[in-house]
């Protein structure tokens, strides 16, 4: 196994993640009263669709053979990558339809819903037994805090200003969860077996993963914070750090070919 | 029992020699920088000497295969006549899912065509009744084909130190480890 | 017309009449006229990679390497292509399974890397290289050799250097080609055993072994300075054999080899201290009483006096003093070794490559001798055997030109190869140099100086000792030929280069100097490119020599190898093996007829007293002691030993180079013990600089505790674009045995001393 | 290097045997198959009794135009000249064995086709344009650019694969064959070059849907697929002279004006073909 940088599935998983995160906050935010409307909620929902798609396309530039993309769908069975590729087909789809179809209460909550197993089964898919220290719910947890942290950050650009201390809110919470389960994750696997103790020292070890820590959840917190507010270049700084921390859980897992021969 | 083939590696009689590597290469000319079988030195936390036991280690030809498991194009099937993992090239989108989830490293990406490959226990040899072009060659009769289904050999173990744990999978290769000569060194050289 | 797929075409192109009459009706019409006969074709899946499709045509080949098992092959071909090749099931020896080299065969045939065609080189070393064709190369080193003897009257100015690159029988015409020529100069010896060679005979009157596939009846098994677990891969089933029959298996050695790790004990042995521990165990035994009289007294002259030697200067606590190994140790193992029956000793090549290294060998034949072990199914003192070679050596044996004029005066044997016995009119002979002191030699050499030399079947610059004094001697060189494979270091200093064949590309015969197997060499290929066998070569440059000056040559100007190698049989060789004609080894390889699997089971040697010789005569007329007796070291000459043994990826400069063997050995390294490398600071993979006085080498480090503290090792072989040679660390210092036999001393390749320090 | 003959070796023996020492000799120098296959069919003890020259290029071939003109059922020779003498040029550089005739293909390339920079590529000397040729194409030591197919086609980089074969498969439905039987790898860029030259004459004679279909195979599903990788490998090369980058762009040109494409370069990242491991 070749640990590789995987930039097409980091690019993937960043931006199908945020646009997931975008109609979660979505949801979130319009669940409850509200004293502004949404601006143009169509064309926050064809921009959510359309990133969505992009990140799509962009998921088949990693594949050998992308015209044999179509097989990917065969393995339901017992392949959560086949339910990836179908739950993000019909994402894709519902979220098409809320913005054509009518931003309603129900499609939007519908999204919502499909975005969240989405991220269940994009955890799945990246837990398998041969990277230990992933091989659990860690990957959907990631993928949930990072989707939060960019649908909250970029919602901030358009969503109606009573909202945004809500966001501001959400957005604390995540980026607190998140600097909690990145900084915790690494130290619990220190003392797992060797695999996961190779991929915390790697972490730990790693400047994309500090990058990430500092830039993705640190400092951001500590603005917002300090600032009460969500400044409108922070979430290039949110997207800039996800992008560094997926580059790290790409090429820092330790896989258990690794270290064959030596004590597992 | 269903008749499952798999590699007994006979890590006490194992020499390291390579002629296991390198008959799968004479035998499928991979791409250089793919290999099917890799012969893995033990570290010296489990053999207390530098590179002087192997396990020579493809394919495990899994009960629960993870690579069948993972590949979304189905790209994999196992043989009901006698449980070989077969990865059909053909059917690869090369996605690489395979390579990423097993837990041994088997399936490899070849960069050449784009595409994983693995062992395939060389199941056009078996069913030309011939054995694998690895277990031919070994000089030692370390590498062995073994049926499961009549495989009797109480000390076998299933998952030796230095192989990974996975219960689940349930590989289908069996282990005898190395031994160690009685060492007598000069006092000075201890 | 609907237009024709990309699969449609691939269809067509399988099939040879569809795609004959793909295009017939056009080409009928057409200048080009369709192609009458048929080949076969098979699906294309270029990009499936090869998978096993049965209906392979089927050849037998050998392993003509330097090695212990020249295996027996079997090469299936399709389409006139070398697809893969296996062991020889039919030999018990080889036993259906080849090693990682003669694994990778495949490769070495169809490498991009192989030289395709003659070329010659405007200056040395400077990679300015230009294509000949056949006749022109020929004819630039026919008008070199002939101005060679027009200017010294003779063809001493013209040297061979040829040693093991291949075994094939038929790869002596090129010592037949320089005999062709005249009276030549050789390079002979051989850096591989003569010391034991020679101790051998001074003990045995000849070099014979135990048939290895005896080794199960030992119940005692010592593996003395040898590494079969690397350098003879298939006699470890022989080995274990022994071992689940209940004998005990040791090894002695100063390196933790993969021998050793497989052996119920290991001795860790001070280098080249193996004559003091083995005499400690001759004492013991003597004092124990444990000695075979019966056989001593029957079969053996000089054992009261090598009695005598060991009373007054050997005890086991001066054997364990000098060896390193515990007295006690040394008394049980002694204890043990007598009282198996029967017990053997393995002696390795290893040990004796040392400036004591014949003598050693004399006390491990003693050793196994005085135990009563010698003639014995499953004892024996086992080295080496060249029984099986006794071949016409028709393509050896040629006759120099009529009026040829050479060096006066008889000249000693030319290698252990030697089987021309030709020893008759000895008015001119050939000049023989060292071939372990080749640098030397050629810069020393006078009257003539050697002025050409011809390479064939070595790589003179990854093998030879003291490199850069070889790149010195080089320069006084006027012309180098070399017939190579592969572009290896020698081939970078070589003024015309010519390609030869592999051996799936010629017929040849082949035996091994360890089993008793015989195995035909089919050529299963066309040659690739321009490439000719060495016989071929040597008829070429007969016609050109002849054109150019008649009678200058009288080697046949035609060969055919498969002619040439059913001329090396005779009845002799036939009856040994029980075959009626060389066509039946198309069968499959055949095992000698032994009466005994042990050589000397009758008791009576070839020594000049029929007996086992513990003082040989013979031996102190050929400079050493006449009775076996502890020889001293070298003494160290820098801080640290250096060890160069085989590499299990290689044999000598061979099948490193390929990519394949790249996948799984892609660097040299050298090994220091843990203890060591701290003294110097030197880490887990850290860059190097290992030094003495002849040169120094640049690499690796790897922190082991398989080799002793005192100890550096690095294993010889040539890496397809690394500069890495550890001939620039090993000198020229003669063994002390080797020249009965071979015509030279062997060398202290294992007496070698260093230091090390961080790069 | 004699490239594909346009008869059965079979023929061609019969052929020769009733020909005269100095027509052999001709015959086995000529380096055009279409020019043998023009002299089997339209008497070639006439026609080559009037050539002696044992090198026979481009330049000389145009010389000997006149002579093939006489032959009335020439049809084609005059397309080959004119319109594929760059191709030719190609075939023959890559089939040169000396610096000589390297020198001519590349004068008369450099002709045809100028450098666009202007690069005096006739400043190499012939001596300095054959050692680069030979380091980069031939040997003795390992060339960073094999010119054989199989060494980036086939997964393992040898010579002697499927694609050696394919090339092979070719010839022999175009009713050609490689007069080295094998011994030179089938799939030697100059002997597809001449497939290249013996597919143009066909197709100016005729056209034929099935011709058509075997060269679109051919160019798309074999040459386009390694001919850039070669290039590339070329190009990465250290020390190659003008001349030779110059006739690896004109290969790249023919090339992509024969498929009316851009040819590119996928080049493996894991390891290079003929490249050290």
């Amino acid at each position: 196994m070749i640990p590789s940088m995987e930039l097409p599935l980091v690019f993937f998983t960043i931006l199908s993640q945020l646009a997931i995160g975008l109609t979660l906050l979505y949801a979130l935010r319009t669940a409850g009263p509200s004293v502004e409307p949404e601006a143009s909620a169509k064309t926050q929902w064809i921009a959510f669709t359309g990133i969505l798609a992009f990140s799509l396309i962009v998921s088949l530039t990693h594949l050998g053979h992308p015209l044999l993309a179509p097989r990917a769908v065969l393995n339901l069975s017992t392949a959560w990558l086949s339910w990836e590729i179908l739950t993000f087909l019909l994402l894709v789809a519902l979220m098409a339809a809320t913005a054509y179809l009518g931003v309603t209460r129900g499609f939007v909550w519908l999204t919502a819903a499909a975005g969240f197993i989405a991220l269940f089964v994009q955890g799945m898919v990246y837990s398998p037994s041969s990277f230990p220290a992933i091989h659990n719910v860690l990957p959907f947890a990631f993928f949930l805090d990072t989707a939060v942290i960019l649908g909250a950050g970029t919602s901030a650009w358009f969503a109606p200003k009573d909202k945004q201390p809500l966001l501001r809110w959400i957005l604390v919470g995540a980026l607190s969860a998140g600097l909690l389960l990145f900084l915790a994750a690494p130290c619990i696997w220190l003392s797992g077996g060797t695999a996961m103790r190779l991929t915390g020292l790697a972490y730990l070890a790693s400047p994309l993963y500090w990058a990430h820590i500092v830039l993705g959840l640190a400092v951001p917190l500590a603005v917002i914070v300090i600032a009460r507010r969500i400044p409108s270049w922070l979430p290039i700084l949110l997207l800039a750090g996800a992008l560094c921390g997926r580059v790290a859980f790409y090429l820092d897992t330790i896989h258990t070919g690794v270290n064959i021969g030596g004590l597992q | 029992m269903k008749k499952q083939l798999g590699f007994y590696v006979d890590a006490k009689r194992c020499i390291g020699c390579f002629a296991c590597a390198m008959a799968c290469k004479n035998q499928y000319h991979q791409a250089s920088g793919v290999v099917w079988r890799e012969v893995y030195p033990l570290k010296e936390e489990i053999y207390p000497h530098h590179e002087r036991a192997f396990y020579s280690l493809s394919c495990n030809h899994c009960e629960h295969a993870a690579c069948m498991e993972v590949c979304p194009a189905s790209a994999y099937t196992k043989r009901e006549r006698d449980g070989v993992v077969v990865h059909h090239q053909e059917k690869c989108i090369g996605c690489a899912n395979c390579v990423r989830s097993c837990p041994y490293g088997a399936p490899r990406f070849n960069p050449v065509t784009e595409r994983a490959e693995k062992c395939s226990l060389c199941w056009q040899r078996l069913d030309a009744g011939l054995e694998p072009a690895c277990v031919k060659s070994c000089p030692t009769n370390a590498l062995r084909l073994i049926d499961l289904a009549t495989f009797n050999e109480p000390n076998a173990l299933q998952f030796p130190p230095g192989y990974p744990r996975m219960p689940r999978l349930n590989p289908s290769t069996r282990f005898r480890q190395a031994e160690l000569p009685k060492i007598i060194k000069p006092e000075d050289m201890e | 017309m609907s237009k024709i797929t990309k699969q449609e075409i691939e269809r067509i192109l399988e099939n040879p009449v569809s795609r004959r009459c793909f295009l017939g009706g056009l080409l009928a019409t057409g200048a080009l006229a369709v192609l009458p006969g048929c080949r076969l074709l098979r699906p294309g899946t270029a990009d499936m990679g090869q998978v096993w499709e049965g209906g392979y045509q089927t050849f037998r080949n050998a392993c003509s390497r330097n090695c212990y098992d020249t295996c027996s092959i079997v090469s299936y071909v399709k389409n006139g292509v070398l697809k893969f090749v296996e062991g020889a099931p039919e030999s018990s020896f080889t036993a259906g399974g080849l090693c990682v080299k003669g694994n990778s065969y495949v490769r070495r045939v169809y490498s991009p890397d192989r030289i395709k065609y003659p070329m010659e080189q405007q200056g040395r070393g400077t990679g300015k290289w230009k294509r000949l064709s056949w006749d022109e190369a020929m004819d630039k080193i026919a008008r070199k050799i002939l101005e060679i003897k027009a200017r010294d009257g003779s063809l001493l100015g013209l040297a061979l250097s040829k040693y093991s690159g291949s075994f094939g029988i038929t790869h002596y015409g090129v010592e037949g080609m320089m005999s062709s020529l005249g009276y030549t100069t050789r390079l002979v010896g051989t850096p591989c055993w003569p010391a034991g060679m020679d101790a051998q005979n001074f003990d045995m009157g000849n070099m014979l072994c135990n048939d290895p596939e005896d080794l199960p009846l030992a119940r005692y098994v010592i593996v003395w300075g040898a590494n079969p677990a690397w350098c003879s891969v298939h006699s470890m089933k022989f080995l274990y054999a022994a071992q689940e029959a209940g004998a005990k298996l040791v090894v002695v050695d100063p390196v933790f080899t993969q021998t050793a790790a497989k052996a119920d004990e290991y001795v860790q042995v001070r280098t080249g201290e193996d004559g003091a521990l083995a005499l400690g165990m001759c004492r013991h035994i003597l004092d124990r009483g444990l000695y075979d009289k019966e056989w001593v007294a029957a079969h053996s002259i000089g054992f009261d006096e090598f009695a005598a030697y060991l009373r007054e200067h050997v005890t086991i606590e001066w054997a364990a003093q000098k060896s390193g190994v515990p007295a006690l140790h040394i008394a049980a193992m002694a204890e043990e070794f007598a009282q198996a029956r029967p017990a053997t000793i393995w002696v390795g090549y290893g040990m004796q490559r040392h400036v004591n290294g014949g003598a050693s060998v004399r006390i491990l034949d003693a050793l196994v001798a005085m135990t009563g072990n010698v003639g014995k199914p499953g004892g024996g003192a086992r080295y080496a055997q060249m029984q099986t070679w006794g071949f016409t050596y028709h393509a050896k044996n040629q006759k120099q030109p009529g009026g040829s004029k050479g060096w006066i005066g008889a000249s000693g044997p030319q290698g252990e190869f030697d089987f021309s016995g030709v020893k008759g009119d000895v008015k001119y002979a050939d000049r023989s140099i060292n071939i372990n002191k080749t640098a030397q030699e050629i810069l020393d050499t006078k009257d003539p100086q050697v002025r050409m030399l011809w390479v064939a079947c070595k790589n003179v610059l990854s093998q030879d000792f003291d490199r850069p004094k070889m790149l010195k001697a080089f320069n006084k060189l006027e012309m180098v030929v070399v017939a190579d494979q592969f572009f290896n270091q020698t081939v970078e200093q070589a003024d015309i280069v010519l390609p030869v064949t592999t051996f799936f590309e010629e017929w040849n015969v082949n035996v091994s100097y360890w089993h008793y197997w015989l195995s035909l060499n089919e050529q299963a290929v066309k040659p690739l490119h321009e490439a000719k066998s060495d016989i071929e070569i040597a008829a070429a440059l007969s016609k050109h020599m002849n054109e150019l000056a008649p009678g200058s040559c009288t080697f046949p100007t035609t060969v055919d190898t498969k002619d040439w190698m059913a001329q090396e049989f005779n009845q002799k060789e036939l009856d040994m093996f029980g075959i009626s004609s060389w066509e039946e080894l198309r069968k499959g390889p055949v095992k000698a007829k032994l009466t005994s699997s042990a050589p000397w089971s009758d008791g009576v040697f070839a020594t000049p007293s029929k007996k086992y010789e513990f003082h040989s005569d013979l031996c102190a007329k050929n400079g050493h002691d006449a009775l076996v007796m502890y020889k001293e070291g070298r003494p160290a000459y820098d801080k640290l030993r250096l060890l160069t043994p085989h590499s299990k990826f290689a044999i000598n400069s061979q099948f490193q180079n390929l990519d394949w063997m790249a996948d799984f050995n892609s660097e040299p390294y050298v090994y220091i013990h843990p203890r060591t490398a701290a003294l110097r600071g030197i880490g887990h993979g850290d860059a190097v600089r290992v030094f003495n006085k002849v040169g120094e080498v640049r690499l690796a480090a790897r922190l082991t505790a398989d080799v002793p503290p005192d100890t550096l090792l690095m294993y010889e072989g040539w890496f397809k674009g690394l500069a890495f040679n550890c001939q620039n660390l090993v000198d020229d210092a003669p063994s002390d045995m080797g020249s009965f036999k071979t015509g030279a001393p062997g060398v202290a390749i294992h007496d070698q001393f260093a230091d090390v320090v961080r790069a | 290097m004699r490239l594909l003959a346009a008869v059965s070796l079979d023929d061609r023996e019969k052929l020769m045997a009733d020909m005269t020492p100095q027509q052999r000799e001709w015959l086995h120098s000529l380096e055009n198959p279409v020019a043998v296959g023009l002299t089997q069919q339209f008497g070639l003890r006439q026609f080559a009794a009037r050539k002696t020259d044992s090198m026979v290029n481009c330049d000389q071939l145009l010389g000997a135009k006149g002579n093939i003109r006489k032959c009335s059922e020439c049809l084609y020779l005059e397309r080959i000249l004119g319109n594929d003498l760059i191709l030719i040029s190609l075939r023959d550089f890559f089939a040169a064995r000396d610096g000589r005739a390297m020198a001519a293909a590349c004068a008369t390339l450099t002709k045809a086709s100028p450098p666009a920079d202007g690069h005096p590529t006739s400043a190499d000397t012939a001596d300095e344009l054959e050692y680069a040729f030979n380091r980069l194409f031939v040997g003795p030591g390992p060339v960073p650019a094999p010119p054989y197919a199989s060494v980036y086609l086939d997964p393992d980089h040898g010579l002697m694969g499927e694609s050696t074969r394919i090339a092979a498969a070719v010839y022999d439905a175009l009713g050609v064959a490689s007069p080295s039987n094998g011994s030179l790898p089938d799939d030697h860029l100059a002997l597809e070059l001449d497939a290249a030259v013996v597919f143009h004459a066909l197709k100016a004679r005729e056209q034929s849907a099935e011709l058509a279909a075997l060269w679109d195979y051919f160019l798309r599903d074999h040459l386009m697929l390694w001919v850039p990788l070669f290039v590339a490998s070329i190009k990465q090369a250290p020390d190659v002279p003008p001349a030779i980058s110059h006739v690896a762009s004109l290969l790249l040109a023919w090339l992509s004006e024969e498929s009316g494409a851009e040819p590119v370069a996928q080049v493996p990242t894991l390891s290079q073909p003929g490249g050290i491991a």
